[in-house]
C-alpha cells in the first residue's frame, strides 16, 4: 500500500502533516507523539527577526472552533537555524520551513538563510501577512503581490515552494493561477478566515488585536470548497488544511482534491491527531483494497445534471 | 506526560456548589506535583478544547480535581457518572514546589474561590519544617471547601461564612493578630485578588508564587495563546502554560 | 425601555427579525410562536416565477452548522400576493419582502409588484443570486452590479431598502459603501458562506449541488467581522445576521455595531428563538438600566494601542 | 404542535443494540397519532440540529421512542438518564390511519431494521376489522423489536433469526404460502427496501404508504431542506416532513 507522496524532490511518507503554528518545532510534544511517524512538519512562521507576538488575550474559543492573534510569535530565523534546525533533524520526517514577512525583501532573505540547509526539505509562504508598504494590508489578499512573491521566491529555491492561501478572497483559484504561473510547487489551501468574538460584560473583544482568524472543525465545509475551487483551477498539488480531526475529514480533503492535508487545531486537542490520521486513512485504504492513496485524489462524483446557474443556494 | 483514557471512581459534592471528581491512573498518580494541572476532553465533539483543572488531591493511584459548573465544558464535566471514562492530558505545568524551599517560617497559602483547588495537595506534599496558614475567600459559603487543609481562615464576600470581607482584607486583619515569622506566599484566584494580595506580600518582602490561568487552547506549549507580559526579562511575555503555570509575582504583569 | 427602531418610514417594536429562507411566509409555525412579539418577518426570497427549487438532499448538518441549497424554491410573487400577503396582514409586526432575481430587470420587476401593496413594508435585495447574462457568476461579488440593482430598485420604492450582502467577498466593505452610495436604507451582513461537505462512501458531495451556504453558530464569528467591517465603513444601518442564537449572541452583534439582528438557522432548532432573544435583550437592558436598546449599538472598546501593522494573526 | 422540556421517565434495552427511551407528556400523549414522530434536542449545544424519531408507543401519558446507537446524536441520548429531561417538538407530520380505512382484507407491516419504530402504536390503533400481518427485516437478530406488534414474521440478513435473506424475499415467500385477501402496504424502513416492497405491492394492485425518511433540518416545513421528487403532481417535489412523512408510493420517486 503506498502511503508517500513526492512533491518536486522531496518524499513525504504519508500524506498528513502538522500545520504551521500548531505544533511548534517539534520540540514541544516529542515525548508525546511519535513524530518520525508523520508526513512532515511545518514549522511555526519564522520572521527575520524574533517576534515577541500579539498582548493577551491571543484566543478565544467559538462554536466547535477558536480564534488566534498569537501575532507570529517566534524565535527568529537565526535562532531557528542555531537552536531548533539540530533539534529537527533528528526527526525523522519531512521539515517544511514556514516563512512570514512584512515586506517582498524579508521573504526572500530569510529563504536564502534557509535555503542552504539540509535540514529544512521545503518551504510554505504565509502571505496572509501585513504589507508594511501598503500600510497594513494583507499580501495574501493581493494577486499581484502574490505573483511577485511566488517569482522572487522561485529564483531563490531548488527546493518545494508552497505558497499557503487566504480563503478572505473572493475567488481563491485566481491566486492559485498566479502560483501556478510563477513556478510554485503547490499551494496550501486555506489559512484561518477572519473572525471575532465580543465579551459583552466588558464590551471589548475577547481577543486583544479585535479581530482574529478562525480556525477548527467550523472552517472545514469552507476549507473544503476552497481546496474543491483551488483544485479545479490549478494543475499543481493542494494541500488541503481546515478542521481536520479524523481521517475521515481527510479522506473527504482528498476526494475533493488535496494531495496532502495539514492537522491544525487538532493538535491542541489530541496532539498525535496527525498520527491517528494518517493510520486511519491506511487503514481505510486495506480495507478498501485502495493500493495507493493518491487514488482517491480528486474522485469526487458530482450531480452533472444540474448547471450552475440553476445552483441558486 | 501523557494522554490517558481513565475511568471516573466517584464523584462527591463538597458544597451545595462544588463537585469532587475521582479517576483511576497510576501514571499521573506516580508523576504529578502539587500546583500541575490536567487538561480535560470533557466531550467527544463539544466543547472543542480541553478543559485545565488543578490537582486536588492524589490517594493510592486515585486523582481528584475540584469545580463548579460555571458553562460548557463544566456542565458536561458534571454529568458524567462513575464508571464513564475522561479523556486527560497531564501532568501540565510546574510545580509548588520547587518554591517551597528556603528561609521562611510560614507558608501562607491564599486561595480565592475555585482557586483553593491545588492547595490540598500542596498541604500535603509541603516541607514539614515549614508552618503553613491557609486563607480562603470566596463569594458565599458554598463555595468554601477545607478539605485537606491545615490552619484555614475563612472569607466570604456576603459574611455567609467566616470574616465578612475580601481574603486580602482577612489576610490583614489574621496579620495585625498574629506573628509569622518570615513568610513565603502561595496564591491561587481570580487574577484582581491574586494582584492585591500579591502587592501586600512583595511589599511586606516576602516572595509570593502565584499559580496563573489564562485561557488555554493546548495547554502544552503549542498554539502561544496563553501568553502572559513579564517584569523586564528578556522575553516580553512568557506562556503560562508551560512557563508557569506558577510564577513569582514580581516576574510578571498580573492584570 | 425604547426597544423599537425606525428605518425609514418604518417603525419595528424591536430589533429582532426572522431571517429570509428560515421561516417560511410566517404561517407554518404560527401555533408555535406568538408572531406579533418578532420585530419582524423576512420572507423566503420570491421570484418572478415560482422556482421548483433543487433536486435532493438540500441540507446536511457540518459542526455547528449546516449547508443548504434549497435553491431558493419559492412560489413565486404572484401567488405570495394572492395567498400569503392577507395572511401576512393578520400578525402584528413587519413584514419585509425578500427578493431573488437572475437579471436586473427581473429584480425591478418583483420589486415593482409588491411596492404597491401595503401589506409589504420592506424590501431586502438577495444579491447571492447567479446573474445567467455573466454564466451565473453572482450578482453579489460584483460590487459594480450591485450598485446598479440598488440604484435600479431604489429609484421604483418610497419604502426601506436593504441590500443583504454575501460574505464570499475580500472586503464586504467596498459593497456596503456602493448600496450606501446608491441610496440603500441598509444593508444585512450576512448571507451563507460557501461551503461542502463529502459523503466518503459514497464519494458524493451531501448535497446534490456540490457546495452549498453555510450557516449556524460556526459561521457567528465571521459574521461578527463582517458586520463590524461594515459599520466602520458606512453609516447606514446594519442589520446583522450569522448563527445568532441566544439574546447573548444578538447583544454581541448590537455591541460590534448592528442596528438590528436576524434570526437564521435557529428558527430550525427553536422556532420561537426570535421571542426568546427579543426577550433577552430587553431584560439585559432593563438590569443594566439601559433605557434604549439602540445605547449599545457600536459601543465596542478596542485596544488602540494596537496598529494594524502589527497585528499579524 | 409544540415545544416541550419533559422528563425521561425510563430507560429499557429491547435487545443489545435497540434502547427504549419513554417520558412524559400529557400534550402529546393526548394528540400524537401512529406515523407521527417528534423532533428531538438532543443536547444543548450539539449537535446543533434536532432528531427525528418515530413514536414507538403511547401509554397514558408515556410515550416512548426506540432508536440505536449510529452517531452523535443518538449516542447522547443514549447516555441519558431516568429523571433528565429532554427537549422536544411535535407532533410532526401525517399518521398511518388517515390511510387506514378502505376496501382490503389485510393490513401488511413491513419494517425494515429500526423502521419498526412506528408499527407497534399503529396495530395498537388499527381499525379492528382489519387483519394484519407484520414483517420484520433487519441485518441481524439483535435489531429486531416485536414488542406490540401482531402475526410478526422475521427475516435477518445473517439469518441469526428467522427468515435468512431480505425482508421482501420473506414477504414473497409468505405469500405463496397464505392468502391475505385484497392487502394494502404499509412500510418503513430503508430507502431501498421500501423501493423494493412498494414495487411488490403496487405489482399487485395494492397500495402502498411509505413513512419516507430524509435529513431535516427542521420537521415544521421551514427549510425546505427535506425534498422528494413527485411523480407528475403540480409541484416537482413534496416535503417529507409536512407533506408527508407517508406517502403513497406511486407519488414520489423513491431513490
Ligand atoms: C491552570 C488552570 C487550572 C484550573 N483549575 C481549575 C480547577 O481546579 N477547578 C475549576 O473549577 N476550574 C479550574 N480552572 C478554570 C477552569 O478551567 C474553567 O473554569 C473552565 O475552563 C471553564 O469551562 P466551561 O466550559 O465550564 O466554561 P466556559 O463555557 O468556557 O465559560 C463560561 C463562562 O465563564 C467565564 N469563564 C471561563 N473561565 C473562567 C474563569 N476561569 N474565571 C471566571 N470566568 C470564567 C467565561 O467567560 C464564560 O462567560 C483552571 C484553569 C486553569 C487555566
Ligand atoms: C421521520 C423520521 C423518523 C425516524 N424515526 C426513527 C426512530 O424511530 N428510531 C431511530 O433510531 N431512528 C429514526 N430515524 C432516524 C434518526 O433520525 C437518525 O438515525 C438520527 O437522526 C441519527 O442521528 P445521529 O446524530 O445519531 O447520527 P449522525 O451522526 O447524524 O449520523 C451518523 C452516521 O449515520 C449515517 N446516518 C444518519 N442517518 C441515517 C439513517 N437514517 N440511515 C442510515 N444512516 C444514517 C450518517 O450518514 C452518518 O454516517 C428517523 C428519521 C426520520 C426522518
Ligand atoms: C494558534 C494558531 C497559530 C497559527 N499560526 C500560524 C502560523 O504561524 N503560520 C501560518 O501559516 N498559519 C498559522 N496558523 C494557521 C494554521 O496553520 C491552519 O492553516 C489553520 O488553523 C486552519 O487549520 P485548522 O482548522 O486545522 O486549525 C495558526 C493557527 C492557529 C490556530
Ligand atoms: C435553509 C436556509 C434557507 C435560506 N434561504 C434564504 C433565502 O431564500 N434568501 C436569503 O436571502 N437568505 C436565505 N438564507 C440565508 C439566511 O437568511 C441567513 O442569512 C443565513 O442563514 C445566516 O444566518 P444564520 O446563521 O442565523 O442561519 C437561508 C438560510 C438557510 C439555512
Ligand atoms: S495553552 Fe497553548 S501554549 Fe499555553
Ligand atoms: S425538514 Fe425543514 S421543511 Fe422539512
Amino acid at each position: 500500500m503506498i502511503e508517500s507522496f513526492k512533491l518536486k524532490n522531496v518524499e513525504f511518507k504519508n500524506r498528513v502533516l502538522v500545520a504551521s503554528g500548531t505544533f511548534g518545532y517539534g520540540d514541544e510534544v516529542s515525548d508525546l507523539v511519535d513524530i518520525g511517524k508523520l508526513g512532515g512538519i511545518v514549522t511555526k512562521s519564522l520572521s527575520m527577526k524574533p517576534r515577541d507576538g500579539n498582548p493577551n488575550p491571543r484566543i478565544t474559543e467559538t462554536a466547535s472552533g477558536m480564534l488566534n492573534s498569537i501575532g507570529l510569535a517566534n524565535i527568529g530565523v537565526e535562532k531557528f537555524i542555531s537552536d531548533k534546525i539540530p533539534v529537527l533533524r533528528k526527526h525523522n520526517t519531512i521539515i517544511i520551513a514556514n516563512i512570514a514577512a512584512s515586506s517582498i525583501e524579508e521573504y526572500c532573505s530569510v529563504l536564502e538563510m534557509l535555503e542552504p540547509l539540509s535540514g529544512v526539505h521545503g518551504f510554505e509562504i504565509n502571505v496572509s501577512c501585513p504589507n508594511v508598504k501598503e500600510g497594513g494590508l494583507s499580501f495574501g489578499t493581493d494577486v499581484k503581490l502574490v505573483g511577485r512573491i511566488t517569482k522572487e521566491l522561485r529564483r531563490r529555491t531548488q527546493k518545494p515552494l508552497i505558497i499557503k492561501l487566504t480563503p478572505n478572497v473572493t475567488h481563491i483559484s485566481e491566486f492559485a493561477r498566479v502560483c501556478e504561473s510563477e513556478g510554485a510547487d503547490a499551494v496550501s489551501v486555506i489559512n484561518t478566515l477572519i473572525g471575532m468574538s465580543v465579551n459583552i460584560n466588558a464590551r471589548k473583544p475577547k481577543i486583544a488585536t479585535t479581530t482574529g482568524g478562525l480556525s477548527g472543525p467550523a472552517i472545514k465545509p469552507i476549507a473544503l470548497a476552497k481546496v474543491y475551487e483551488t483544485r479545479n483551477a490549478v494543475k499543481i498539488p493542494v494541500i488541503g488544511i481546515g478542521g481536520i480531526c479524523s481521517w475521515e475529514d481527510a479522506v473527504e480533503f482528498f476526494i475533493v482534491g488535496a494531495s496532502m492535508v495539514q492537522i491544525g487545531t487538532a493538535n491542541f486537542v489530541n496532539p498525535s491527531t496527525g498520527i491517528t490520521v494518517a493510520e486511519g486513512i491506511k487503514q481505510y485504504c486495506q480495507k478498501n483494497d485502495i493500493d495507493d492513496v493518491g487514488k482517491i485524489i480528486g474522485t469526487l462524483q458530482t450531480n452533472k445534471t444540474i448547471s450552475i446557474i440553476d445552483s441558486w443556494l | 506526560m501523557r494522554q490517558e483514557i481513565v475511568p471516573i471512581h466517584s464523584f462527591e459534592c463538597l458544597t451545595n456548589e462544588i463537585l469532587e471528581l475521582t479517576f483511576t491512573s497510576d501514571y499521573l498518580a506516580s508523576v504529578a506535583k502539587p500546583g500541575q494541572f490536567i487538561n480535560i476532553r470533557v466531550d467527544n465533539n463539544f466543547p472543542l478544547l480541553r478543559r485545565p483543572f488543578s490537582i486536588f488531591n492524589i490517594d493510592g493511584n486515585k486523582i481528584s480535581i475540584v469545580f463548579n459548573v460555571i458553562g460548557t465544558g463544566t456542565r458536561v464535566l458534571a454529568k458524567k457518572r462513575k464508571g464513564d471514562t475522561i479523556d486527560i492530558l497531564g501532568p501540565c505545568g510546574n510545580d509548588f514546589l520547587t518554591f517551597a524551599n528556603g528561609e521562611y517560617d510560614t507558608a501562607i497559602f491564599v486561595g480565592g474561590g475555585i482557586g483553593v483547588a491545588p492547595f490540598p495537595f500542596l498541604t500535603k506534599h509541603f516541607p514539614s519544617d515549614k508552618k503553613i496558614t491557609t486563607y480562603l475567600g470566596a463569594r458565599h459559603k458554598e463555595l468554601i471547601v477545607t478539605k485537606g487543609l491545615k490552619n484555614v481562615n475563612i472569607s466570604t464576600d456576603d459574611g455567609s461564612d467566616g470574616f465578612h470581607g475580601t481574603v486580602l482584607d482577612l489576610v490583614k486583619d489574621d496579620f495585625k493578630k498574629h506573628d509569622y515569622g518570615k513568610t513565603r506566599f502561595f496564591i491561587c484566584g481570580p487574577t484582581r485578588m491574586m494582584k492585591a494580595v500579591a502587592e501586600f506580600a512583595n511589599n511586606r518582602n516576602s516572595d509570593c508564587y502565584a499559580s496563573l490561568e489564562t485561557d488555554m487552547a493546548c495547554g502544552i506549549g503549542l498554539c502561544q495563546g496563553c501568553n502572559i507580559e513579564t517584569n523586564g526579562g528578556t522575553k516580553k511575555y512568557a506562556l503560562v502554560c508551560k512557563e508557569g503555570t506558577i510564577f513569582e509575582t514580581r516576574t510578571v504583569k498580573l492584570q
